[in-house]
Formats: structure tokens, C-alpha cells, sequence
């Protein structure tokens, strides 16, 4: 595979429109969708940049947490006092109202933090799309960072700063986490 | 074997006050505190509202000054058998007791809520606010019972039904290989009562002097509305001393 | 028309005063991105002398009132608070169920009002969901210091142990303990989600140490498509699944004392009275808050606005109403049941020595909301809203005390009824946990940055202003 | 680079933390080894040899068969025995039980085994069920003074009393047959 140069186009604020044109424009040149990436600091939707859907195993994470949370309270209203049977005499150790709350709290603590925790994970595991980043992202700029081979780099830089962004080349993934 | 047999069998500890015979001499509050070394909170704080009665005399008084009646009417811990208190607990440090069909209160397990207090509707429990025992001075302690835990600060203590006295009895009976002989097992407040108001027994067993009073038409409990099914069954006085 | 009569000049940005006011309240004066950036972290970076004057006060008030007396507490016993038998409960269980309630508006402001896409909540999510975290960490304090023995509290916790004892599942105050874990942590992790592009926002602009604070934070975010889709989808979840658990919560801290056999506990309204006494307070909570934070912190003038106070007031009347219909639910069927021991209580609640708590709490959770919070004006005075709800919040403290000492003082046994007036170390713990309160939410207002600018911007990006016939109407388009 | 080191990587700052680090967890670690030592006796009392010599537990600890407490042996016990025995006169360890003879005093034995106060333990009914001392004690043939066993928690005392025939197990595991 030859080297690809990452590029990153940035545009303004309320580029929005001009973005969707030039991601528009990038998929004519023969690049294809999974060597795009679109950063920004404001959330748009895939729907108006004209980009595939993304996908998340957040809920899927969210749900086994439910269930594990599910469980857990389970075992602690029924799976304790039988597996110590501590006479606590009068007393049911084992009732079913009392213990849709305990049902509850749990189901919901597990459904949370393991939201969280997907999140978290996600967050942390390296991503295949083109890494790249530049501080003006988090002022509103959208980027979009795309590999290209080093053939179409006129064609590219007319193309889009046409559309009124700013190419810089090749750059440079700083670290932005601990490891 | 009758060894396995008596194994099996639940006791219903019960008692029964005479209210006609009540004189509200104080007797078995004093008798009980020895007993069960209840603390003595000091001044202030017992005039704060602090005193720690396992059992008390309920004074009320009826009519206007001067032509006023009191009525008295101790009140102990009733030992529920359908407790408000035990619920509530957190951690099961009052439980009811399978054994000897009382409520009982473990004094280590406690972390002082204070919950069971508030749902008690006969205000029997008592929290020890301070460390009392360290107040008392080096040669008065020897009036500990050795047979009573000496309670720490911050837990919740209340009346037993003498259970040490009642395991005792127990012990004596076994050792001897015999059953609990009706009256062999005397609380402290029963055994100062110089009107023997307060007897208490196996209410179990159909033939026991309490089971016997406890079948007077003038029995009743505190709170029946309740529904808490008090092992303390009072019988209603004429009106002469007691209420 | 107004309009008409104003000179020329202005008529370009009023085309009616409706609008006008519509606009402020949304924001519609957007400016850039990294102005707003810069703004926000302006106001985490200024600090006035007066500002570190406030933050010593308070951390010494924390650590004699709060700490020095907690430690003294644990040493000496729970008897140096004023409680005595039958009031085993007083101040420290007053100040509990204030905390929480306190915390219950946060996520009330945050997640219901983004569930409903009421789109003024906008800039002020942040303070309200640090409101509900730091309403919790002071009011989680309080079963502990309430504890006769602390130092075994993690007996009510379910873990194996060497004592082959769990604790008792059908104790409400194990619901509490899983109930308020379960929305701590809940709601820490919903202050965060949020936060996180702010966090990344942060990190860009700052250097030394607060750089590696928000580097570690902002978990590497870049906002890619990935992140945002993966953000907006754990906020949506959160968004539904917190409303339900911080109705739990509430419904179980009033559980502690409806599940009890106390009379005038025992009610099966006591859960939505609660949960409505919480949004209430809560809600007047938030109010006092962005009012403090636009007269102090920098650059908040822009972001909160007379108009969101107004929008909030209107909510606070809205729950001060309901507010009342449940506690006249409440009384009516228990006095109408007509329980003797209920209705010697509640005519005590009225006519006994303490009755003025609640007098006053009538007056300040129902007359004076009423009588100010109709009118638009008010609602857009600061300082009016100030004091309006701090009062209510008074009003709620002494709702808590009507039901705790005032109700357990007079139960079915007259020889032991008795009165209950707090002492010095409770109410200096209880002030100690408002110095805590106050000083973590100083301390995050110079960490966190106190506005989502990412919402803000979304938000304004979102309203387009459409002309529907004669008026011009702004749209929401659905971002999601 | 000459940046200044941030204060939290400087050398010392680190030293000085791992320094209270590690005395902090030497006294804790400490602490809980010194609460675990065997206390010091009045006499070096071999019960390997004492219980090898085929004397039985309840000849010098005999309130386990009726009560409560076990019991220590008095100065009168001990010496009932020694006083025919030759090693007394020659051996040093037993030359302070004479010197307690000759004052008449009893012997400041120090109680190894002991509960805490809220547990009211009885060794009348566990005697009584035959089970051996050294279910609880250990093997006393092995250990010269008396040693504590660690961890005799309520989960022990359950482990056991769960074995138990399941009528029993009512009363066994009833919290006021050791708690009141």
C-alpha cells in the first residue's frame, strides 16, 4: 500500500454547507467514506454533512450492565439469606415488594455506569479513521480529515480552499490523552 | 430421646401486670437497672430527657387540682411478635428470636439509626447518647452484672425479658436433664415487685400461672389497635391504685 | 403598537416586545465559537482578591464547623446534639432531607428540560447538574454523622463478610443507602458526559497544570463523528434513565418515615410530596444559584439571562402550586381519616409551642411565591428572585422540621411526648454542610467550565428565525 | 528544555511522599502484628509436656464441664502435683512456682482465649456435645504457652454451628444465644 498523506480541511464556523460540498466533492475524487473523518466542535449529525451513519455499542454495553445490575440484586434479595441462613426469627427473609426496590436501584446503577463505562472504553481504544487534530476544532472550526494519495494533492487543495477552507498537510497527531 | 424433643420445642416467654395490684412503688424500675446494668446519665441529662429506663412507671394524672387521681402503668419493652422495630433495622440488630419468641437487640450489631426508636409506639428503647461506662468511678464497678454486656456509646438498648436470667434457667434445666419448671425463671422487675403484680412465664404452655392470668377478662395490651401482638398483657385495675 | 411609537433606529432589532423577549431567552444574539470560548474560560481564570477572601473564609468554616465538630461528635457521642427521647431524629435528618432535595432540581433542570427539548435550558445545565452533585456530596454526609457508631457503617453495605450477616434488604435505610449511591454516581457521570467536549475545549487553551487536569479528563476527545454520536447517545440514555431514579430517590427518602409506624408518617402521599417539595426547593435552589453566579462570576451576564430566571420562576410557581395541593392532600385525608393520635397531631403542628416553623412555612412555600412569582416583572428581578427563593427554601427547610421533630415529638403515648430544640453542634454542623456546599461550588466554578458552550452553540446554530406569515417565529430544527 | 519541573515532579516532592508513604504503612503493618502477639505469661507453662504426660484439659481447666469458663489452675492445683516432683527443686522456670507457693499467692495467669464482651460463650453445652478442646484450641501437645487462635470470628463459630443437625440450627444460629 503506498503512503497515504493525511490531510486536514478546515473550515469555518458556518461552513456547514461548504463542508457537505466538499466532503461531496472528495467522494468524486474517488475517496471513499471509511478514509474520511469529520471533526467538529459543535455536533452535526451525519444527516447534514451527507456521511454514512456511525455506530456505537454504547447501548448494547448499557443494556449487559442492566442485566448484570439485574443480577447482582437478584442474588442479594434471594441468593444471601439462602446461602447464609441467618434465623432472623418472624421475619421473611425473602419478600417479593421489598424487593422490587432493591430490583430497581440496582438494574438502573448497572444500566448507568456501564453507559459510562462504554464510554469511557470507546473512548479509549484506538480508532482506524485518520487521526488528526487541530486546537480551532474546539472553536467551532469543522475539520475533515481525509487520506488521499499524493497525486490528487492539486486537484485537492483548488478543489477545497475553493470551497474556502485551510489545507494543512500531513499533520501531526498529538498525544491528547495519557497514553 | 426426650433431649431431641425439647430441642424443638419454642418457649413463648409472656408476662402479665396486675394493674390492681400495682402500687407504682418504682420497685422493679430500680430492680431492673441493677440487673441489667443500665446506666446512670447523670443529672442533666436524665432531666433532659435522656434517662435510660429498660422499664418505666407511666405517671398520668386525671382531674383538676386539687382533686386529682394519678394512675400508674409500667411499660417495658412489650416484645412484640409482630415487631415495627425489626424492619426497620438496617443491619439486623433487632431480631426476633425464634427461640425464645422475644425481640431481641444485639448490642454489637447496633450502628445506632435510631430508627427503631422512632417506630416503636410504646417509646420503650433507649440510646446511649455518651459512653456512660467509663463515668463510673473504679470501685463501683464491681455492681456490674458480669451476664450483661455493658453497652457502648451510640447504640440502642432496650428490655430483654431478662434473657440472660432466661438462658440461665435454661442451662440449669439442661444440666439437670429436665424441662424449665413453671416460675424458675424470674425477670429482675418481677422478683422486686413486693405486690407481685408482674408474673411471668411460658405462656406456651396452657397451665403456667401467666398463661393462666393472661386468660382473665380484664387482660388486655397496650396499642392492640396496632396489631403488634404484645407478649406484656395487662390486667385492667378497678380504679384503686393502678389505671 | 410599541413598536410603532419607538424611533427608527431601533425598529431594525424590535419588531415587537414578544420577541424580543423570545430572542434574549434563546440566545439569539449569537456570537463566535471562540469568543464564547474565550469568554467561559475568562470567567475560570479570573480570580479577585475578594475571591480567595470568600474561598479561605469558607474552607476554615468547613473545617471548624463542618470537620472540627464532626470529629467531636465522634468522639463524644451523638449527645451533644439537642436530640432526646421520643425526638431520636432532629436536625441532622432535616438537613439530610434538605440536601436531597436540593440535589433533586439539577437533574430535574437538566434531564426533564432535555427530554422536552425546552431548549432555554441551555446555558444553565451545568450550574444545575453541579448543583445536584454537590447537593448530594453535602447532603450524603448526613446518615453517616447522624450514625451513634460511624466507624461500622459499612456494615449496611452488602458485602461477604466474617460475620456471615448481610444487611437487612427491607430496611428503607438500605433503599436509601443503594438509592443515593446509585444517584451520586448517576449524577457525577451526567456532569461529566456533557462536559467532556468542554473538557477537550479547556485543554486546548490552557497550559500547565489545569492543561494536564483537562488532558487527563477529556479522555482524548476530538469530536469526531464517532465521539459525537457516541455522546449524544449516552446523554439521550441518561437523560431517561436519571428521571426515574431521582424519583426513586426522593420516594425513598420519604419512605424512612412513611414506612413507619409513626403517625402522621404513614401516609401514601408522603412520596409525591416529597419528590414535589424537592423539585420545589431544588428548582428555587438553581434560581439562587444563577443569580449568584451572574452578579459574580465573569462573562455570566451573556450566558444567563433576567429571561431564563423568568422561565424558571414560572416553574417554581408552577410546583409551589402543587406544592400545596399535596400537603393539603396530605393533612385533609389524615385528619379527615380522623385517627385520634393524627389529629392531636396535626392540630399540635398548628397550635403547639413550635407552630410558627409552620406558620412560616406556609407563608414562604405558599404565600409569598404566590403573591410575587405571577408577575413578569418580578420574576425578571434578580435580587427579588433572590430573596423569594431563599425564602422557599427556608420554607422547605421548615417542612422537613414540621415532619421530623414536630411529628415524632407527639405520638400515641402522652407520657412521652416532648419538645425538641436543636443545639449548637447540630446547627453548626448544618451550617458547615452549606459551607461545603458553597465552597465546592466555588472551587468548580474556577475548574469546570460553568456554561456547555458546545449546547449554547448547537443551540443557537439550531434556531433559525422563519418568517410564518405576518410573524417571524423561531424553529428548532431537530438535531438529533 | 529548562522548563522548571511542575511542583509535583520534583525529586524531593516524590522522596518526601513515598517517606510518608512507607512509614505510615510500617505503622499500620506494625500495629496490627503487635495486637496478634501472644501474651507474656508469669511462668513459661509447657502444655506439650503436661498434655504428652497424659494429663487430660479438664483436670487443670475443669469449669468447662459445668459452666461457662474454663478456668485457670490455682497455685494449690499446680502444686498438689509438684511438690512430689523432682524437676522442682532443679529447674528455674519451676522455682518461680515455689516462690508463689511460699507467698501464698495465686498465679497472675494471663487468659489467651477470650471473647469479647458481648459474647457470652459457654463451654458447659459444647462440652456437653462432645466436642474436643482442641476443635477450638488446637493441639496443645504442640505449643509450649498457651497461643491465641486468629480469626475465631462469629463466621467461625457459625461454620460449626451450621454442621450441626438441622433442629438445631434454630437456636444455634439465634442471635441471643450468644449476644444479650
Amino acid at each position: 500500500m503506498a503512503r497515504r498523506i493525511i490531510h486536514l480541511a478546515l473550515f469555518k464556523e458556518d461552513q456547514v454547507d461548504e463542508t457537505a460540498e466538499a466532503l461531496e466533492a472528495l467522494r468524486g475524487m474517488g475517496i471513499v467514506d471509511r478514509d474520511i473523518s469529520v471533526i467538529s466542535g459543535t455536533p452535526f449529525s451525519e444527516k447534514m454533512l451527507g456521511r454514512p451513519m456511525t455506530w456505537t455499542r454504547v447501548p448494547i454495553i448499557a443494556i449487559a450492565g442492566a442485566v448484570v445490575g439485574f443480577l447482582v440484586a437478584a442474588f442479594l434479595n434471594f441468593g444471601t439469606p439462602l446461602l447464609y441462613p441467618i434465623r432472623v426469627g418472624g421475619m421473611a427473609l425473602q419478600t417479593i415488594p421489598t424487593s422490587f426496590v432493591i430490583f430497581f436501584e440496582l438494574t438502573m446503577l448497572g444500566l448507568l455506569i456501564s453507559t459510562f463505562i462504554g464510554v469511557f472504553v470507546e473512548s479509549i481504544s484506538p480508532s482506524y479513521g485518520p487521526a488528526g487534530y487541530d486546537p480551532r476544532i474546539s472553536d467551532g472550526q469543522i475539520g475533515v480529515l481525509f487520506w488521499a494519495p499524493p497525486e490528487l494533492d492539486p486537484k485537492l487543495h483548488e478543489t477545497l480552499t475553493g470551497l474556502g477552507a485551510e489545507i494543512i498537510h500531513g499533520t501531526e497527531t498529538k498525544k491528547l490523552w495519557l497514553f | 430421646m426426650a433431649e431431641q424433643i425439647k430441642e424443638q420445642v419454642n418457649e413463648r416467654w409472656g408476662m402479665v401486670i396486675d394493674m390492681n395490684l400495682c402500687t407504682g412503688c418504682n420497685a422493679c424500675v430500680t430492680a431492673c437497672a441493677m440487673e441489667n446494668n443500665i446506666p446512670w446519665v447523670g443529672e442533666d441529662d436524665a432531666g433532659y430527657g435522656r434517662g435510660i429506663y429498660w422499664m418505666r412507671i407511666q405517671r398520668y394524672w386525671e382531674g383538676e387540682y386539687p382533686e386529682t387521681t394519678p394512675s400508674y402503668q409500667p411499660v417495658m419493652c412489650q416484645q412484640c411478635g409482630h415487631a415495627p422495630c425489626e424492619p426497620v433495622c438496617p443491619v439486623f440488630a433487632t431480631v426476633h428470636s425464634e427461640e425464645e419468641q422475644i425481640n431481641l437487640q444485639v448490642y454489637n450489631r447496633c450502628i445506632g439509626t435510631r430508627y427503631c426508636a422512632n417506630n416503636c409506639p410504646y417509646f420503650a428503647r433507649s440510646f446511649n447518647w455518651f459512653d456512660y461506662s467509663y463515668q463510673i468511678p473504679e470501685p463501683l464497678n464491681y455492681y456490674l452484672n458480669p451476664n450483661v454486656t455493658v453497652r457502648r456509646r451510640g447504640v440502642m438498648e432496650k428490655c430483654t425479658f431478662c434473657v440472660q436470667r432466661i438462658h440461665a434457667g435454661q442451662e440449669q434445666a439442661k444440666a439437670q436433664g429436665r424441662a424449665v419448671r413453671d416460675g424458675e425463671v424470674v425477670p429482675a422487675c418481677a422478683q422486686a415487685c413486693p405486690a407481685d403484680a408482674i408474673i411471668f412465664g411460658d405462656l406456651s404452655d396452657p397451665n403456667s400461672r401467666v398463661s393462666q392470668a393472661a386468660r382473665s377478662q380484664r387482660s388486655y395490651t397496650l396499642l392492640e389497635a396496632l396489631g403488634t401482638e404484645p407478649k406484656v398483657i395487662y390486667l385492667k385495675g378497678e380504679g384503686t391504685y393502678g389505671g | 403598537m410599541a413598536a410603532e411609537v419607538k424611533p427608527i433606529a431601533n425598529t431594525l432589532h424590535t419588531p415587537s416586545e414578544e420577541h424580543e423577549e423570545l430572542r434574549e431567552q434563546l440566545m439569539f444574539d449569537p456570537r463566535p465559537r471562540e469568543e464564547l470560548n474565550r469568554m467561559v474560560l475568562d470567567s475560570m481564570t479570573h480570580t479577585t482578591p475578594r475571591y480567595w477572601t470568600a474561598v479561605g473564609v469558607l474552607t476554615v468554616l468547613v473545617l471548624t464547623l463542618l470537620l472540627g465538630m464532626w470529629g467531636y461528635l465522634i468522639f463524644t457521642g451523638i449527645g451533644i446534639s439537642g436530640e432526646r427521647r421520643p425526638n431520636y431524629w432532629g436536625i441532622f435528618i432535616v438537613t439530610f432531607v434538605f440536601w436531597i432535595g436540593i440535589s433533586h432540581a439539577g437533574t430535574f433542570v437538566s434531564a426533564i428540560l432535555r427530554v422536552f427539548k425546552a431548549e432555554f435550558r441551555r446555558p444553565f445545565t451545568r450550574a444545575a447538574e453541579l448543583m445536584t452533585t454537590f447537593g448530594l456530596a453535602a447532603g450524603a454526609l448526613w446518615p453517616l454523622i447522624h450514625l451513634g457508631r460511624v466507624w461500622v457503617f459499612y456494615w449496611m453495605i452488602p458485602y461477604p463478610n466474617a460475620r456471615w450477616l448481610w444487611p437487612n434488604f427491607r430496611s428503607p435505610l438500605v433503599w436509601d443507602l443503594l438509592a443515593i449511591t446509585t444517584y451520586l454516581l448517576s449524577s457525577t457521570i451526567y456532569l461529566f458526559l456533557p462536559l467532556l467536549p468542554d473538557l477537550a475545549m479547556a485543554r486546548d487553551r490552557t497550559t500547565g497544570w489545569r492543561h494536564a487536569i483537562y488532558r487527563a479528563l477529556a479522555l482524548g476527545w476530538r469530536g469526531t463523528e464517532a465521539e459525537w454520536a457516541r455522546l449524544r447517545k449516552a446523554i439521550s440514555i441518561f437523560a431517561f434513565a436519571i428521571i426515574p431514579v431521582m424519583f426513586s430517590v426522593h420516594t425513598i427518602v420519604s419512605w424512612d418515615f412513611a414506612m413507619g409506624m409513626v403517625g402522621g408518617w404513614n401516609s401514601t402521599i408522603f412520596g409525591p410530596y416529597f419528590i414535589i417539595g424537592a423539585i420545589l426547593s431544588g428548582v428555587s435552589a438553581v434560581i439562587t444559584i444563577l443569580v449568584v453566579l451572574r452578579a459574580t462570576l465573569k462573562n455570566m451576564t451573556y450566558f444567563i439571562r433576567p429571561e431564563h430566571i423568568d422561565a424558571l420562576g414560572k416553574l417554581v410557581l408552577v410546583f409551589s402550586m402543587a406544592w400545596a395541593y399535596f400537603f393539603f392532600n396530605d393533612y385533609l385525608v389524615q385528619w379527615y381519616g380522623g385517627h385520634d393520635v393524627v389529629r392531636a397531631l396535626l392540630s399540635f403542628h398548628a397550635s403547639g409551642p413550635d407552630a410558627w416553623i409552620w406558620y412560616c412555612m406556609l407563608l414562604f412555600n405558599i404565600v409569598i411565591p404566590w403573591l410575587t412569582l405571577w408577575n413578569k416583572k418580578l420574576r425578571r428581578t434578580p435580587w427579588v428572585m433572590l430573596v423569594v427563593t431563599l425564602l422557599i427554601n427556608v420554607g422547605m427547610y421548615f417542612e422537613r422540621y414540621t415532619i421530623i421533630p414536630l411529628t415524632l415529638g407527639h405520638q400515641r403515648m402522652p407520657f412521652d411526648w416532648g419538645e425538641y430544640s436543636p443545639r449548637f453542634p447540630e446547627i453548626s454542623l448544618a451550617l458547615g454542610s452549606l459551607c461545603l456546599f458553597m465552597l465546592l461550588y466555588l472551587l468548580a466554578s474556577r475548574l469546570i467550565p460553568m456554561v456547555p458552550v458546545w449546547e449554547v452553540r448547537e443551540g443557537q446554530e439550531a434556531h433559525l428565525v422563519r418568517k410564518v406569515g405576518k410573524t417571524v417565529v423561531p424553529t428548532v430544527s431537530e438535531l438529533d | 528544555m529548562n522548563k522548571p519541573l511542575p511542583w509535583w515532579l520534583r525529586p524531593w516532592v516524590r522522596v518526601t511522599a513515598g517517606l510518608i508513604f512507607l512509614i505510615l504503612l510500617g505503622g499500620a503493618v506494625g500495629g496490627i502484628y503487635l495486637t496478634q502477639q501472644t501474651p507474656q505469661q508469669p511462668i513459661q507453662f509447657p502444655h506439650s509436656f503436661h498434655v504428652g504426660a497424659g494429663i487430660p484439659c479438664l483436670y487443670c481447666h475443669p469449669g468447662a464441664q459445668w459452666g461457662p469458663v474454663a478456668g485457670l489452675p490455682t497455685t494449690q492445683k499446680c502444686w498438689g502435683c509438684h511438690q512430689q516432683v523432682a524437676k522442682t527443686k532443679t529447674s528455674p522456670e519451676l522455682q518461680k512456682l515455689v516462690a508463689y507457693v511460699e507467698k501464698n499467692e495465686g498465679i497472675p495467669w494471663v487468659p489467651v482465649f477470650i471473647q469479647p464482651d458481648f459474647v457470652h460463650f459457654n463451654h458447659r453445652p459444647h462440652v456437653a456435645a462432645g466436642v474436643a478442646c482442641e476443635t477450638c484450641h488446637g493441639d496443645m501437645t504442640k505449643v509450649t504457652v498457651a497461643e491465641a487462635k486468629p480469626r475465631q470470628n462469629m463466621g467461625w463459630c457459625l461454620d460449626c454451628h451450621s454442621k450441626q443437625p438441622q433442629e438445631k440450627w434454630t437456636r444455634l444460629s439465634d442471635c441471643s444465644t450468644c449476644h444479650y
